[in-house]
């Protein structure tokens, strides 16, 4: 057995609770878990690891309360779960690690047992949003990545298809060869239900806990002044054209707006195909080929 | 004052979504802003920042090459302190690799890059937390949320950039198998230029089959298929499909209603389609007011006949890009 | 309860709102004769604050004893005015929901009809509505402007208010001085931006050092006057930073027009589209970091939250909508929207009566303005009995609504498939869709009080007989009326029939319009869209005439012109024999003759009464409602159908 | 015998299930508490009146450290009519210290508080899992099948805590008496106020606040409704006799909204904000409609053995679970020390039961339940005292006042109400209460 798979995750409260007026965030521990993207990477790390027979280690980065979850996801069949406590990096006043310093405490994590064939992440965070960890682990990995994939596809080990959204409603199917970083959507996988027994045995195990080194210096020169309800951006919206007021009226009243002059017609089922295939053609969006 | 640089994706002579967004926000910030395209068919891009700016400098590339991409790009930055990038795909791949080749820290998925202070969303859209800067970085910025007005027509003149192609050498960037074009019968409605809608009138009898028949027509225009909420709520069409205020918030270009009366939450869902063609036996319902074509007819019985007039032939070239 | 920032609190200044919904400053007619605030006020805000919505801005109270342009203005420099301040912000207190006063003097806005002294404006131009030409004031006068403001914040804040708003907008002095087309001064209050806006930042200055720290503050303030050389947006802009910039405002409201001349862009009806004032809000809200408030026919709070998601504004006005629902925010706040009784944006009862000096009401909610009366309250009745009304327009389903609503046991039977009689009609044609909200607002309704409904049924004696009921309600309608001067002439048709479907002119039309309201118009446009030649042809001096009260007359205007549509006045139809039709002039008595393909009426209807009177005479007890006892418009119908079915 | 994982199951992680747990985790056992909810008390959003004296058992100085919302300082009884109201408040400085009478509390906090203490004793706690069923060897139930794969748990004892209608007792076989009308609907909606506002409305201080009990605010169907305060919420609520609301055209939220407007209970709650509704099943048929409590194997309590007592003015349930729970603990541990799991080895717990509180409240308060649904006391009780009282207080110089029997009795003739049905029901009550 040569190859490895590694999943990373995050702790995040799913429900926080935001106060609307001050920006506060008050975390309950109870509402905090893994996010669908994340489970999703787990799963589908665990099916291509049988799939290749091969490990699937989970990698955490989170407080201590992750244990919790962690003993989930080893119920569930990682092979071993570690978690990164973030201590230095987590720097004031955001408390967050930056999304490259996490991303250099993971590849540090990963790379500490042996080379890794796949390393697979949720898409985003629910907390922090980018979704620009697994780049940086692509790079800091000098692996090949795919962000925000839709499907996995295992072939033989060490090669993976995968979809990806462009946007737009166009995707691209894309080959990737280990290693590689693959961070999926949350529709992707639903992470597999613990056996009972694993689920009783996960409850004493020990979890492995590296501790994050310090932060990057290319942090040093960012640093966040404020935190408050998000009061969304003006989208550009534009004021009605003309000099005259007049013309500025018929703008906004949209009552110069050519139309089709409206049309009402008592049809039969077959005369109403017709029509409305004769009105689509006549618009431009129809050949005269169709039908 | 900060000097900033735009750089945007292209593929296959388009912008990836939020460059227009971009190039603005940039040149609101730095009326001196440096744009550059890289990408497949980035000449043909850059005219769709008409309007926007007066220059664009070009970097022709093939496929999709993050890590090549970002190795070649390090030298084009040099110089700007601000450098922004689209935080959809592509940008966002690229970001992150750029950043850690350049040691400058990214900010990404901004919603506004304002001066010296960058806003980014917190806790899912909640909070937003201002973080301030004092060196070079790199910014995605998050698109749909600007927006861009062009000031004109005009299209930007272009420069090919001569930077060092290192495509041939060896990277382990993925390799592109297959584009697939948008799927109408599964993109985002918000995004469809062509939608056929299914209402209530559509659930007697054997819903299924009528709406299994809704989708075969969808798709023989072409257009994506929704429904009203009557309909999705009992489960004949799924809820991502629901047009209206409570659903999904389209825009097309073409609509066309079978069967639907045409509640306000409905019709407030609809955006302004500049065609819209109504089926129904009620002439008085305010889709049939507001339709351009109103069809005074049974609509399932029409739908057979459209079945039967269009067959369940896929759309033609035409009706794909029409 | 699917928008986030809608149910949002969100802080102006002091004051908290618990949502972003605004219930903004509006006029009521509601004040007495000599200028006090009433207890119609106060139940009518307090129905809107126990509905939910985040914040009252009060209509506006005159600082100074030259501004009284209506009759039944609020008279702020009066200090008698504080014991109806109390009952009114009492009253809303006890939902806990904030309520300002907006404050404002008129200006040259103005008659001096009411105040019998001149009217004060910045200079002598004459504003176009009212026609005269006012005294341009002095700088003690202004002053003495400034002062007066001051005095009737104080005044609202004795009264219990939270806040004060400053109207200088579409119709105020303010705004008067802030437009370069009604100040021409040369001293320091004109000229230059910074000058025009003096007296603005000086009544800022003033009312703030009287109010304290603990009132908020805001400024409505007009982006775009729509009058040759007026206010434009980038100059609203401008003003807005000034304002930000004192430091003393807590929040800008906005609007769009000039109340005395571009009014139908103001109070806009729903021949214009929805957010179509929302680049304002927009364009000011980028500029100033103030919370911004956005008007402009919201009806729905999904549309709603779509403007604070997309940025446009911090908070929303509703206040047609919180008219005809008044418990329009509780509804959409529990997930319950369907319900929403939806304002039609039709100014038939709201807007509409306020130019004809009578108090605001609405024309599918019988207990707007009537709170205080107890119209529209539930009485549960001790001996419900079972009641059969007869035809599902708005008079009959509105007798259904508010018998069931008291616990009788009702049934409406509709001889056609569908309920709304002629309102499904008249909305049928491009523009009007919205009327016919009204229609599924009654049926949801009545579904929601436990009325049986039964389409396809027809009534008549022996039915009744058979059926038994306790009480029958008569409300069939009306029926068009073939006018004398037709005879037997082809081609002539009631505007049903063509709304209907049943005839279908062609060629050259004329539309005689002898009723003055949508009817005739609406016909008229709708044959021009199926490329008719259409001429409009009233007796009255104008055609449509009471759309002007509705503020539908300007977009009747534009769009005929658009249409080529010809409108031909003073002329009474005299006779139509072979295919000429005689029209005679009546100022001057001369004939005119017309050729049209066809004629479609729109004239007086009338009653459906047969019903009415067989049962009478059978001794059943019967009431009738609507057309059958007297052809009016929707609100008459709905009035006679709550007044009926209410009184059971 | 087949080898067991546990010596004791514990299914439902709530009051009792976790009283179980603790109780059975200190005797020494090996503890299993399996929780259907991600966390215990997920289910129950907001609130609960909670009086904690069986606490006192369980957690010394427990007031140190359980997360409650306010002391219960004050309880009144509110008797309302359509236009009437009559109410008795009590107020007491004793119970604003330790060791406290009663409190509020958020149940997912104060049941996330309990099954940590169980923890803390030993006993393992699995969240996210389901008991689908139960494990049965001749007849005796040897453990639990749950909705995870390689979901069986075998063990000496399982005691069943999952809730009211409790699954697993109907599934031994255990209830006799279902009967709907000994079940009530419980409604409830959680309203915002800010704290101070609670506190000036309701004349308390700090974390002091009130419970309120109401009778004749359900429009003639048998049930009650309640009022008390949290921190920054109000729970307004009402509990109704299932079978009677079904034969009544009126929904559970109509009747909720016509309490809200009462002209009483409208100044409590003006301008709050609604924060949650809430609906809940709740046995309220006290001793009568108890489930057989033991069989082979197996136990059951709180809720699911219907012990939450609705005897008119208490509606202490989570009292008795909790101290259900400590028996059935306790009772587990006596028969796996003695070695027999049998029914007849878990008898104990039924006589655990009746020595502590739990039973005997039930047995004495049996006919309180059927009395408080009532007629008379529904319908006939509120509208006759309150009228007595209106008119002792009613200013009707220059006449002068009939004394106080002269007016009780010519209101009790005018409700119909016969003097011996009178002395019956207070007899009743008497020896309930008493």
């Amino acid at each position: 057995m040569n190859g490895r798979i590694v999943a990373c995750v995050k702790w995040v409260d799913l429900r926080p609770e935001v106060d609307s007026l001050t920006g506060h965030v008050v975390h309950d521990e109870r509402t905090s878990g893994w996010s669908p993207a994340d489970l999703a990477a787990v799963e589908l790390g665990l099916t291509i690891a049988e799939a290749w027979s091969v490990s699937c280690d989970v990698i955490c980065c989170g407080p201590a309360a992750a244990e919790r979850g962690l003993r989930e996801l080893l119920a569930a069949g990682a092979t071993s779960v570690t978690r990164i406590d973030p201590g230095s990096i987590e720097h004031a006043p955001s408390h967050h690690a930056s999304s490259a310093d996490v991303a250099a405490a993971l590849t540090q994590a990963v790379t500490n047992s042996g080379p890794v064939t796949l390393v697979l992440c949720g898409d985003y965070s629910l907390d922090r949003g980018t979704g620009s960890v697994p780049a940086f682990l692509a790079h800091h990995l000098s692996a090949s990545q795919a962000l925000g994939v839709t499907a996995v596809d295992p072939a033989e080990l060490g090669r993976v298809l995968v979809t990806r959204r462009l946007g737009g409603g166009r995707s691209e199917r894309l080959e990737l060869r280990g290693p590689m970083v693959v961070s999926v959507e949350g529709s992707v996988a639903r992470l597999r239900r613990a056996g009972l027994r694993a689920t009783m045995n996960a409850t004493d195990a020990t979890i492995d806990v590296i501790e994050a080194s310090g932060s990057s210096s290319t942090t040093h020169h960012v640093r966040t002044v404020s935190t408050l309800p998000l009061r969304p951006r003006p989208r550009s919206l534009p004021a009605p054209p003309g000099d005259d007021a007049r013309d500025r009226i018929l703008s906004l009243t949209g009552a110069l707006v050519d139309r089709t002059p409206p049309r009402t017609i008592h049809a039969t089922a077959d005369e109403a195909a017709d029509a409305i295939i004769g009105q689509l053609r006549q618009w431009g969006y129809l050949d005269a080929t169709d039908s | 004052m900060a000097t900033y640089l735009a750089l945007l994706p292209s593929r296959e002579g388009s912008l990836v979504a939020g460059g227009d967004e971009v190039v603005a926000e940039a040149r609101e910030l730095d009326p001196a802003a440096r744009v550059v395209i890289i990408g497949r068919g980035a000449e043909n891009a850059a005219t769709e920042l008409a309007g926007l700016c007066e220059s664009v400098e070009l970097i022709e590339r093939d496929s999709f090459e993050p890590s090549r991409w970002s190795d070649d790009l390090v030298d084009v930055i040099v110089g700007a302190d601000v450098v922004v990038i689209p935080a959809s795909p592509d940008g966002r791949d690229l970001a992150p690799r750029l950043a850690a080749l350049t040691g400058r820290p990214l900010i990404a998925g901004a919603l506004s890059v304002q001066g010296g202070q960058i806003v980014v969303a917190r806790q899912g859209g909640l909070l937003e937390e201002h973080v301030q800067f004092d060196g070079p970085i790199i910014v995605t910025l998050q698109p749909h949320v600007r927006g861009a007005l062009a000031e004109s027509e005009l299209a930007p003149t272009t420069t090919t950039l001569a930077v060092s192609d290192t495509s041939g050498t060896r990277s382990n960037d993925a390799r592109l198998i297959e584009v697939f074009p948008p799927d109408p019968a599964t993109m985002d409605l918000a995004e469809a230029s062509r939608l056929v809608g299914g209402g209530a009138g559509l659930m007697s009898g054997d819903a299924a089959a009528r709406f299994a028949q809704l989708g075969a027509v969808a798709v023989a225009l072409g257009a994506s298929m929704g429904a009203t909420r009557v309909v999705t709520d009992a489960g004949w069409v799924s809820h991502d499909r629901q047009i209206g205020t409570t659903g999904v918030v389209v825009a097309p270009q073409v609509y066309v209603a079978f069967a639907i009366s045409g509640a306000v939450q409905h019709t407030a869902g609809l955006g302004h389609p500049e065609h819209i063609i109504s089926v129904n036996t009620d002439p008085h319902c305010p889709m049939m007011a507001m339709a351009d074509l109103a069809v005074v007819a049974d609509a399932t019985a029409t739908l057979d006949a459209l079945v039967d007039r269009l067959g369940a032939a896929a759309p033609t070239e035409s009706a794909m890009t029409a | 309860m699917s928008e986030r920032l809608l149910w949002s609190p969100l802080r102006l200044g002091p004051v908290t709102v618990r949502n972003r919904l605004v219930f903004s400053a509006h006029l009521t007619n509601y004040a007495t004769q000599d200028g006090m605030p009433s207890e119609q006020h106060a139940e009518y805000y307090a129905a809107r604050a126990a509905g939910g919505t985040g914040l009252i801005i009060t209509e506006e109270h005159s600082t100074h004893p030259t501004d009284w342009p209506y009759e039944k203005l609020i008279h702020g420099f009066n200090p008698k005015v504080i014991a109806g301040y109390r009952r009114m912000t009492d009253a809303v207190h006890r939902h806990r929901t904030p309520i300002f006063a907006q404050i404002n003097h008129n200006g040259g806005q103005a008659s001096s009809m009411y105040s019998r002294l001149p009217v004060w404006a910045p200079s002598p131009v004459a504003d176009p509505l009212f026609r005269e030409v006012p005294k341009a004031v002095s700088v003690t006068e202004i002053a003495d402007i400034v002062e007066s403001y001051a005095d009737v914040a104080a005044r609202c804040a004795e009264g219990g208010f939270d806040g004060i708003e400053l109207q200088c907008s579409h119709s105020s002095i303010v705004r008067g001085f802030l437009s370069p087309a009604t100040n021409r001064r040369t001293d320091a209050y004109g000229g230059s931006l910074a000058n025009r806006a003096r007296i603005l930042v000086e009544i800022v200055d003033a009312v703030r050092s009287v109010i304290g720290p603990s009132l908020a503050l805001g400024v409505r303030l007009c982006g775009d006057e729509l009058i040759e050389g007026g206010t434009t947006i980038d100059e609203a802009v401008e003003v807005a930073k000034i304002v930000e910039s004192t430091q003393q405002v807590d929040y800008i409201n906005t609007s769009i027009g000039v109340a005395t001349a571009s009014l139908f862009m103001i109070e806009a009806s729903m021949h214009i589209p929805p957010n179509y004032a929302m680049f304002i809000p927009s364009a000011i809200r980028k500029a100033v970091n103030l919370p911004v408030v956005g008007v402009g026919r919201f009806k729905d709070p999904i549309q709603a939250e779509r403007a604070l998601v997309e940025g446009h504004c911090d908070l929303v006005g509703v206040v047609r909508g919180q008219i005809a629902d008044a418990e329009f925010a509780a509804k959409a706040h529990s997930g319950h929207t369907d319900d929403t009784r939806l304002c039609l944006s039709c100014n038939q009862e709201c807007v509409g009566r306020m130019g004809l000096n009578r108090w605001l009401g609405c024309i599918e909610n019988p207990r707007a303005g009537r709170e205080a009366l107890g119209v529209g309250e539930v009485r549960l009745s001790t001996k419900p009995i079972d009641m059969l009304v007869v035809g599902a327009g708005p008079a009959g389903m509105q007798a259904a609504i508010a018998a069931a609503r008291n616990g009788h046991r009702v049934t409406v039977c509709e001889r056609s498939p569908e309920s709304g009689g002629q309102v499904r009609l008249a909305a049928s044609v491009p523009n009007r869709a919205e009327f016919g909200d009204l229609v599924r607002n009654q049926l949801s309704e009545a579904r929601r009080v436990g009325v049986t409904i039964e389409f396809g049924v027809a009534i008549d004696p022996d039915e009744v007989a058979r059926r038994a009921p306790n009480m029958v309600v008569v409300a069939t309608g009306s029926t068009p009326a073939r006018p004398w001067w037709a005879g037997d002439a082809p081609n002539v048709c009631d505007v049903r029939d063509v709304l209907e479907g049943t005839v279908h002119p062609e060629g050259s039309v004329v539309v005689i319009d002898e009723i003055g309201f949508h009817h005739a118009t609406s016909v008229a446009e709708l044959l021009a869209d199926r490329g008719c030649k259409v001429e409009v042809v009233t007796p009255g001096m104008v055609v449509g005439q009471d759309l002007g009260i509705t503020l539908d007359m300007e977009n009747w205007w534009i769009r005929a012109g658009a249409k080529a549509i010809v409108q031909s006045t003073d002329l009474v139809p005299m006779g139509m024999v072979d295919g000429v039709l005689t029209l005679q002039h009546h100022p001057t008595g001369t004939d005119a003759h017309r050729s049209p393909d066809w004629v479609v009426c729109a004239v007086p209807p009338n009653p459906l009464d047969d019903l009415y009177h067989q049962l009478r005479g059978a001794g059943v007890r019967t009431e009738r409602v609507g057309d059958c006892l007297a052809p009016r418009r929707a609100h008459a119908a709905v009035i006679d159908g709550e007044r009926v079915g209410a009184a059971v | 015998m087949t080898a067991h994982d546990a010596d004791v199951i514990v299914v439902g992680a709530g009051p009792a299930g976790s009283a179980a747990a603790i109780t059975a985790a200190r005797a020494g056992l090996d503890v299993v508490l399996i929780e259907r909810g991600p966390f215990p008390g997920s289910k129950n959003m907001y609130g609960g009146v909670i009086y904690g004296r069986v606490l006192d058992g369980l957690v010394p100085s427990w007031w140190e450290v359980a997360p409650i919302q306010r002391w219960i300082t004050r309880r009144s009884t509110m008797l309302l009519t359509a236009n009437q109201a009559l109410t008795v408040d009590f107020r007491s400085d004793n119970w604003a210290e330790p060791p406290y009478n009663g409190a509020t509390a958020y149940r997912p906090e104060f049941d996330s508080w309990l099954a940590d203490v169980a923890v803390d004793a030993g006993a393992q706690l699995i969240c996210s899992t389901t008991v689908t069923g139960l494990i049965r060897e001749h007849g005796r139930v040897v453990g639990v099948r749950t909705d995870r794969p390689d979901g069986d748990l075998r063990a000496r004892v399982v005691i069943a805590a999952d809730g009211v209608n409790s699954f697993l007792a109907k599934e031994a076989g255990l209830y006799h008496h279902a009967e709907p009308e000994h079940y009530t609907l419980g409604i409830k909606e959680t309203l915002a106020l800010p704290r101070e506002v609670i506190e000036e409305r309701f004349g308390v201080r700090g974390n002091h606040g009130l419970d309120i009990e109401i009778l004749g605010c359900t429009d003639g169907i048998p049930g009650g409704g309640f009022l008390y305060t949290n921190l920054d919420t109000i729970a307004l609520g009402l509990v109704l006799q299932l079978p009677a609301l079904a034969a009544q055209s009126k929904r559970p939220e109509e009747l909720l909204a016509e309490l809200k407007t009462h002209s009483a209970i409208a100044p409590l709650i003006e301008g709050a904000e609604v924060k949650e509704y809430s609906a809940h099943l709740i046995p309220e048929a006290g001793f009568h409609m108890m489930p057989d409590l033991v069989t082979d194997g197996m136990l059951v309590a709180g809720d699911a053995a219907a012990m939450c007592l609705a005897a008119g003015i208490w509606l202490e349930g989570v009292n008795f679970a909790i101290g259900a729970g400590m028996a059935a603990g306790q009772a587990a541990a006596e028969a796996i020390r003695l070695d027999d799991t049998s029914a007849a080895g878990l008898e104990c717990y039924i006589r655990r039961l009746a020595q502590n509180f739990v039973l005997s409240d039930h047995r004495k308060l049996a006919e309180i339940p059927g009395l408080v649904m009532s007629d008379r006391v529904q319908q006939q009780y509120p509208s006759l005292v309150a009228n007595i009282v209106e008119r002792i207080f009613t200013v009707t110089n220059p006449q002068p006042k009939p004394g106080f029997n002269a007016i009780a009795r010519s209101e009790l003739k005018a409700s119909g109400i016969r003097v011996r049905e009178l002395v019956q029901d207070g007899w009743k009550g008497l020896r309930g209460f008493g």
